[in-house]
């Protein structure tokens, strides 16, 4: 970068205040608090505003897909976990729902509204590290603390289930591993009662709190439009105010016998897609998931958890099959290809994370320094998923 | 040697040491930093003097105020300026002959140098210059001269750092 | 100043101040109740029956029938024993905790139901060596198997014995 | 040197033709012993109390280990590990600045106690500026702020040492503005002097409970404010902001360097809370003091109490709001330092004038 002087100019004024300044770029990580692991966000700022961003992506890059060429299908899930590990519920019923739809199996109905009560359950969870760490990213320490408490409850119900707390390799192709221990709806159900007063308070503390709202009101708008346009997905996009939910819209599992709401960015506090829409989006969204996993409860019936066909070895027929699911931060698709081997010949992921990531450069220009953690913070990524 | 003289010397060499490296400094920003060094001598030898208050204020709007604003200046313009140095150097020169030759001529044509460098015994400083500044007969109207002086300067330099706000914040 | 910029200006700075108070009230709510936090090395958590934690072999079921082995994604189990008949003497059961995810998979296919997560959870060491583990609780045969294993070889050698005449 | 129990003590156990100079000398070297030394010990108290209450207001414990009791030492060993540490100077740092810098702020933080009237007789230095020394020497803090980011050849550093020029000097103003009612109503820039004026009401004559408490109140609020925003105390920590700029103008710092930037901080804190205590809360003033005679040597000891409750009340008050809001955008902090808070502080500082004025004239 040589020296490029720049002009302030005033526009319309008949002075000109001709100062040469040279742009600062500037690394912000790999190793930086705000972009949520390990990845290096290339900045290019003007004193505090931003000319210019460019995301590199690759430090987490654990070759996931090339894994599933070389493991058995069922193999497979436990690495499922680890690209967004955020959310490994929803990850396992993504890829199962593939695998399924390979082999055309139709999966008991247990099974099925339990999947939903785990991945909505799962959901909340992440949302509430989504919106804490946001929190964090504006500095605002102790709401994190907060979330973490209530998100800890939810890997304590995962970990009474299925043993793990955070890749918990429990949704499987063909049904469940496991049936509910005794007692465990029940303690989901309390679990829920308590977490909706718990929800007011992230809300006075972040939502309500007006030097959030100046932090994040107005700052980094994606408009619908734009938002299309990159492929976005997830909370980002109903931000945004794109009316556009998988489970709703093609709904899989039982998701077409539940009653729920897709909020939507409305633009209360600034404008249509901006940082505090997309927070309240996914508050909103925890309490939507708060009531799919109430009606979850109350019609979950008796029965097998597991298809019989579905034993530990898999042999789909061969084919391919394109599944994508409504992941807590958006669009997670998986893609797969079996020549009738119990190997896949590929397994591909979209990513959410990913897609949604490269905004960031359509975004951060024009926005201040203390804007890139606000907006890298509101899309909610995880290198995890971003590098895979 | 008495306290009084030691304190003087230690303040003078403070004071004309942190102008030497001001001047002499290589990188513009070292000297910024040196003349912080120069202020809080003259701050002292305002102290030395009786003069407290004016010590205080001397730390407070020099070192606390302007002297940032120096640095922020100083942060914000390129390391190097785009007319080469040699040109710089005779008005350079030029400025700074200038008034050091004015000062001298004055110091030496005045009868009486060599100025009594202690007040009385320094009572309630902030008083008398409030008394001075406030009192009908004392600087209230030239106080309040110069700060009409800068608030004019003020407006002018907001208005010409001003920005068009003909089509945005119609408010 | 028009009316509705000073109004503007005046909810901004009473919105500031009540929020402030908001959350400053439920932080000090928080503060005067009791902590969640579990005082780890002191107190540890309940961890319920199905935790995944290291695992251990019933080493009695075991057949020696690699399922395991073979379910594993990551090939972190070994397992090597020489087969005497029905008993097996056993050399190693090695499961190496540098690879393992304790994910569970080795423990559905296993048809004695003999390999399991505990509860134990504490994978420290300062040595990769240690990291691989032996589940076995005992090597090569036990008295009892050496009695069976004598039994067996003395019938075949009677058996033997016997064919030749 | 005139009412400084340090140059009593010597003057009365030296011999008698002991020059002026070393007598001053020596009472200045004695002063800011006992000056590090408090400072010292109150750091290590602030930041067990700053982790203690973040802990529990974030439903948790905080530092529970070490020492016995609620992990008292915690501090003391981090003080030792970080004297312990290993000194790091970045090759392309400016080695002069990067050394100087510490030492300015730490410095510029130790003479902010000079001033602080303690207990009855037990002050440093009763100079008739009082609160205008405090201000200026506040501001020197600034200087070694800009010099630490400058030095350290980081952009992260550079960019905390910009927002700091930028919100110091901002801020300086609605700080020196909100004071003004206080020293209007007491008719001096002396802190002692000012607590003596609240000694009234069996020591109850506090300024925000006086006839003036419509502006006082607001004052206080607004020095407060403006207090937390010249110590870079959440929400105002832009210099130091570490999600944004990492640590902003002490990245680089490590080992004792590092503790100066961290001394400082709780030492300044400090400073504000005690300026805001003996203008507004009666500094050493508690109710019952009337009951104690004049000599007694209680009144030292239960004053410096009080004036230390108060002071530490507003220190925590401080770390409370620090855990709970979310922080300021830089332009933000401008946008409040000078739209609001400035023209706030103005107000207040007329109606003082006013209401002062109207009491004079009566």
């Amino acid at each position: 970068m040589g020296l490029t002087p720049s002009f302030a100019q005033a526009p319309g004024s008949e002075v000109e205040v001709a100062v040469p300044t040279q742009d600062c770029s500037i690394n912000m990580g790999p190793q930086h608090p705000a972009t949520h692991g390990v990845m290096r966000l290339l900045l290019k700022a003007d004193g505090e505003v931003l000319t210019g961003a460019q995301a590199h992506l690759g430090y987490l890059h654990r070759c996931a897909e090339k894994i599933g060429e070389n493991v058995d299908w069922t193999q497979y899930l436990p690495y499922t976990d680890r690209y967004d590990y955020l959310s490994a519920m929803n990850n396992n019923l993504g890829y199962s729902l593939a695998v399924e739809k390979l082999m055309g199996l139709e999966v008991p109905e247990r099974a099925q509204w339990m999947r939903v009560l785990l991945a909505e359950l799962n959901r909340i969870a992440s949302h509430l590290f989504a919106v804490g760490t946001y929190g964090l990213d504006l500095g605002a320490f102790t709401p994190l603390f907060y979330t973490l408490r209530e998100r800890e409850e939810i890997l304590d119900l995962f970990q009474e289930i299925c043993g793990a707390r955070l890749t918990c390799t429990f949704i499987r192709p063909g049904g469940l591993f496991n049936d509910a221990p005794e007692g465990w709806l029940e303690k989901v159900e309390s679990f829920l009662c308590r977490f909706e007063e718990r929800w007011k308070e992230y809300d006075a503390l972040l939502l309500r709190n007006k030097i959030f709202i100046e932090r994040t009101a107005g700052i980094g708008t994606l408009s619908g439009n734009d938002a299309v346009t990159w492929g976005v997905t997830g909370p980002l996009l109903r931000a945004s105010g794109v009316d556009w939910d998988l489970r709703r819209d093609q709904p899989y599992l039982v998701y077409d016998q539940l009653d729920f709401e897709v909020p939507l960015g409305v633009g209360r506090q600034g404008e249509v897609g901006d940082c505090w829409d997309r927070t309240e989006v996914r508050m909103s969204e925890m309490l939507a998931s708060l009531s799919m996993i109430r009606q979850c409860l109350d019609k979950m019936p008796d029965g097998a958890i597991q298809h019989p066909d579905a034993g530990p070895v898999l042999r789909p027929a061969p084919g391919r099959a394109y599944v994508g699911v409504e992941n807590p931060r958006g669009e997670l698709g998986h893609w797969l290809v079996s020549d009738g081997t119990k190997h896949p010949v590929r397994v591909r992921m979209r990513s959410p994370s990913f897609c949604n990531l490269s905004v960031v450069e359509h975004l951060l220009p024009g926005a201040m320094l203390g804007d890139a953690a606000a907006i890298l913070g509101s899309i909610d990524i995880v290198v995890g998923e971003t590098d895979r | 040697m008495n306290g009084e003289v030691l304190s003087f010397s230690l303040f003078s060499a403070l004071a004309v040491g942190g102008a030497g490296l001001a001047l002499f400094s290589k990188s513009a920003v070292r000297s910024a930093f040196a003349l912080l060094a120069s202020f809080l001598g003259v701050a002292g030898l305002y102290l030395v003097l009786g003069a407290d208050f004016l010590a205080v204020t001397q730390i407070l709007l020099y070192a606390g105020g302007i002297l940032v604003l120096y640095l922020f200046g100083l942060m914000l313009v390129p390391p190097e300026g785009d007319e080469p140095r040699a040109l710089r150097r005779p008005l350079a020169l030029v400025v700074a002959v200038a008034p050091v030759a004015v000062l001298l001529i004055g110091f030496l044509s005045r009868p009486s140098h060599g100025a009594r460098a202690v007040l009385a015994e320094p009572t309630e400083t902030v008083k008398e210059i409030g008394l001075a500044l406030l009192r009908p007969d004392g600087w209230l109207l030239p106080f309040e001269y110069a700060s009409i002086l800068l608030l004019a300067a003020l407006v002018g330099a907001v208005h010409l750092a001003r920005r068009s706000v003909s089509n945005e914040e119609a408010e | 100043m028009t009316s509705s910029a000073f109004s503007r200006w005046w909810r901004n700075l009473s919105d500031g101040v009540i929020s402030t108070a908001r959350g400053m009230r439920i932080t000090l709510r928080t503060f005067l109740r009791k902590p969640v936090t579990v005082q780890y090395p002191d107190e540890k958590p309940d961890l319920g029956g199905r935790y995944r934690g290291i695992h251990y072999l019933e080493q009695d079921l075991c057949i020696y029938c690699d399922a395991c082995a073979k379910a594993c994604p990551v090939d972190c189990i070994e397992m090597d024993a020489t087969r005497h008949g029905k008993e097996l003497e056993w050399h190693a059961f090695t499961l190496d905790y540098n690879r393992c995810m304790l994910c569970e998979l080795c423990v559905y296919p296993c048809p004695k139901d003999c390999i399991h997560q505990g509860e134990e959870y504490a994978l420290v060491t300062e040595d990769r060596e240690d990291m691989v583990r032996d589940l076995l609780t005992w090597k090569g045969l036990t008295e009892e198997q050496k009695q069976k294993v004598a039994e067996v070889e003395a019938l075949k050698a009677q058996r033997a014995a016997g064919g030749g005449e | 040197m005139d009412g400084n129990f340090i140059s009593h003590l010597l003057s009365a156990s030296l011999p008698p033709g002991f020059p002026f100079w070393g007598l001053a000398l020596l009472a200045a070297f004695l002063g800011a012993l006992c000056v590090v030394g408090f400072v010292s010990i109150l750091a290590l108290v602030s930041v067990w109390l700053e982790r203690k209450i973040a802990g529990h207001i974030q439903a948790r414990l905080g530092p529970m280990r070490t020492g016995g009791w609620h992990g008292w030492s915690q501090t003391l060993a981090d003080a030792i590990k970080l004297l312990t540490k290993e000194d790091v100077i970045l090759r392309g740092a400016d080695p002069v600045l990067f050394r100087l810098a510490p030492a300015l702020v730490m410095g510029s933080a130790l003479a902010m106690f000079a001033v602080l009237p303690f207990a009855p007789g037990v002050q440093f230095a009763d100079i008739d500026l009082g609160v205008y020394f405090l201000l200026a020497v506040a501001s020197l803090t600034t200087i070694g702020v800009i010099m630490a980011g400058w030095g350290s050849n980081n952009k992260w550093s550079l960019y905390g040492a910009m927002r700091e020029a930028a919100q110091a000097t901002s801020y300086e103003i609605p700080l020196a503005l909100s004071l003004i009612p206080p020293i209007l109503h007491f008719g001096t820039f002396s802190l002692l002097s000012a607590t003596e004026q609240q000694s009234g009401w069996g020591g109850m004559q506090w300024y925000i409970f006086s006839d003036a408490f419509w502006v006082a109140i607001p004052s206080f609020f607004l020095f407060f404010t403006a207090a937390l925003a010249e110590n870079k105390r959440a929400p105002f920590d832009l210099p130091e902001s570490e999600s944004e700029l990492v640590a902003g103008f002490h990245t680089e710092y490590s080992g004792l360097r590092f503790a100066f930037f961290f001394l400082e901080e709780y030492a300044a804190m400090f400073a504000a809370s005690a300026v805001a205590t003996a203008y507004w809360l009666g500094g050493w003033n508690f109710p019952g003091m009337t009951f104690l005679s004049t000599g007694s040597l209680w009144l030292p000891i239960l004053g410096a109490l009080a004036f230390l409750l108060k002071a530490m009340f507003l220190v925590c008050v401080m770390i409370w709001i620090r855990w709970t809001l979310p922080r300021l955008r830089i332009d933000q902090v401008m946008t409040l330092g000078w739209k609001y808070l400035t023209p706030l502080a103005l107000g207040i500082m007329v109606a003082a004038a006013g209401w002062e004025a109207w009491r004079a004239s009566l």
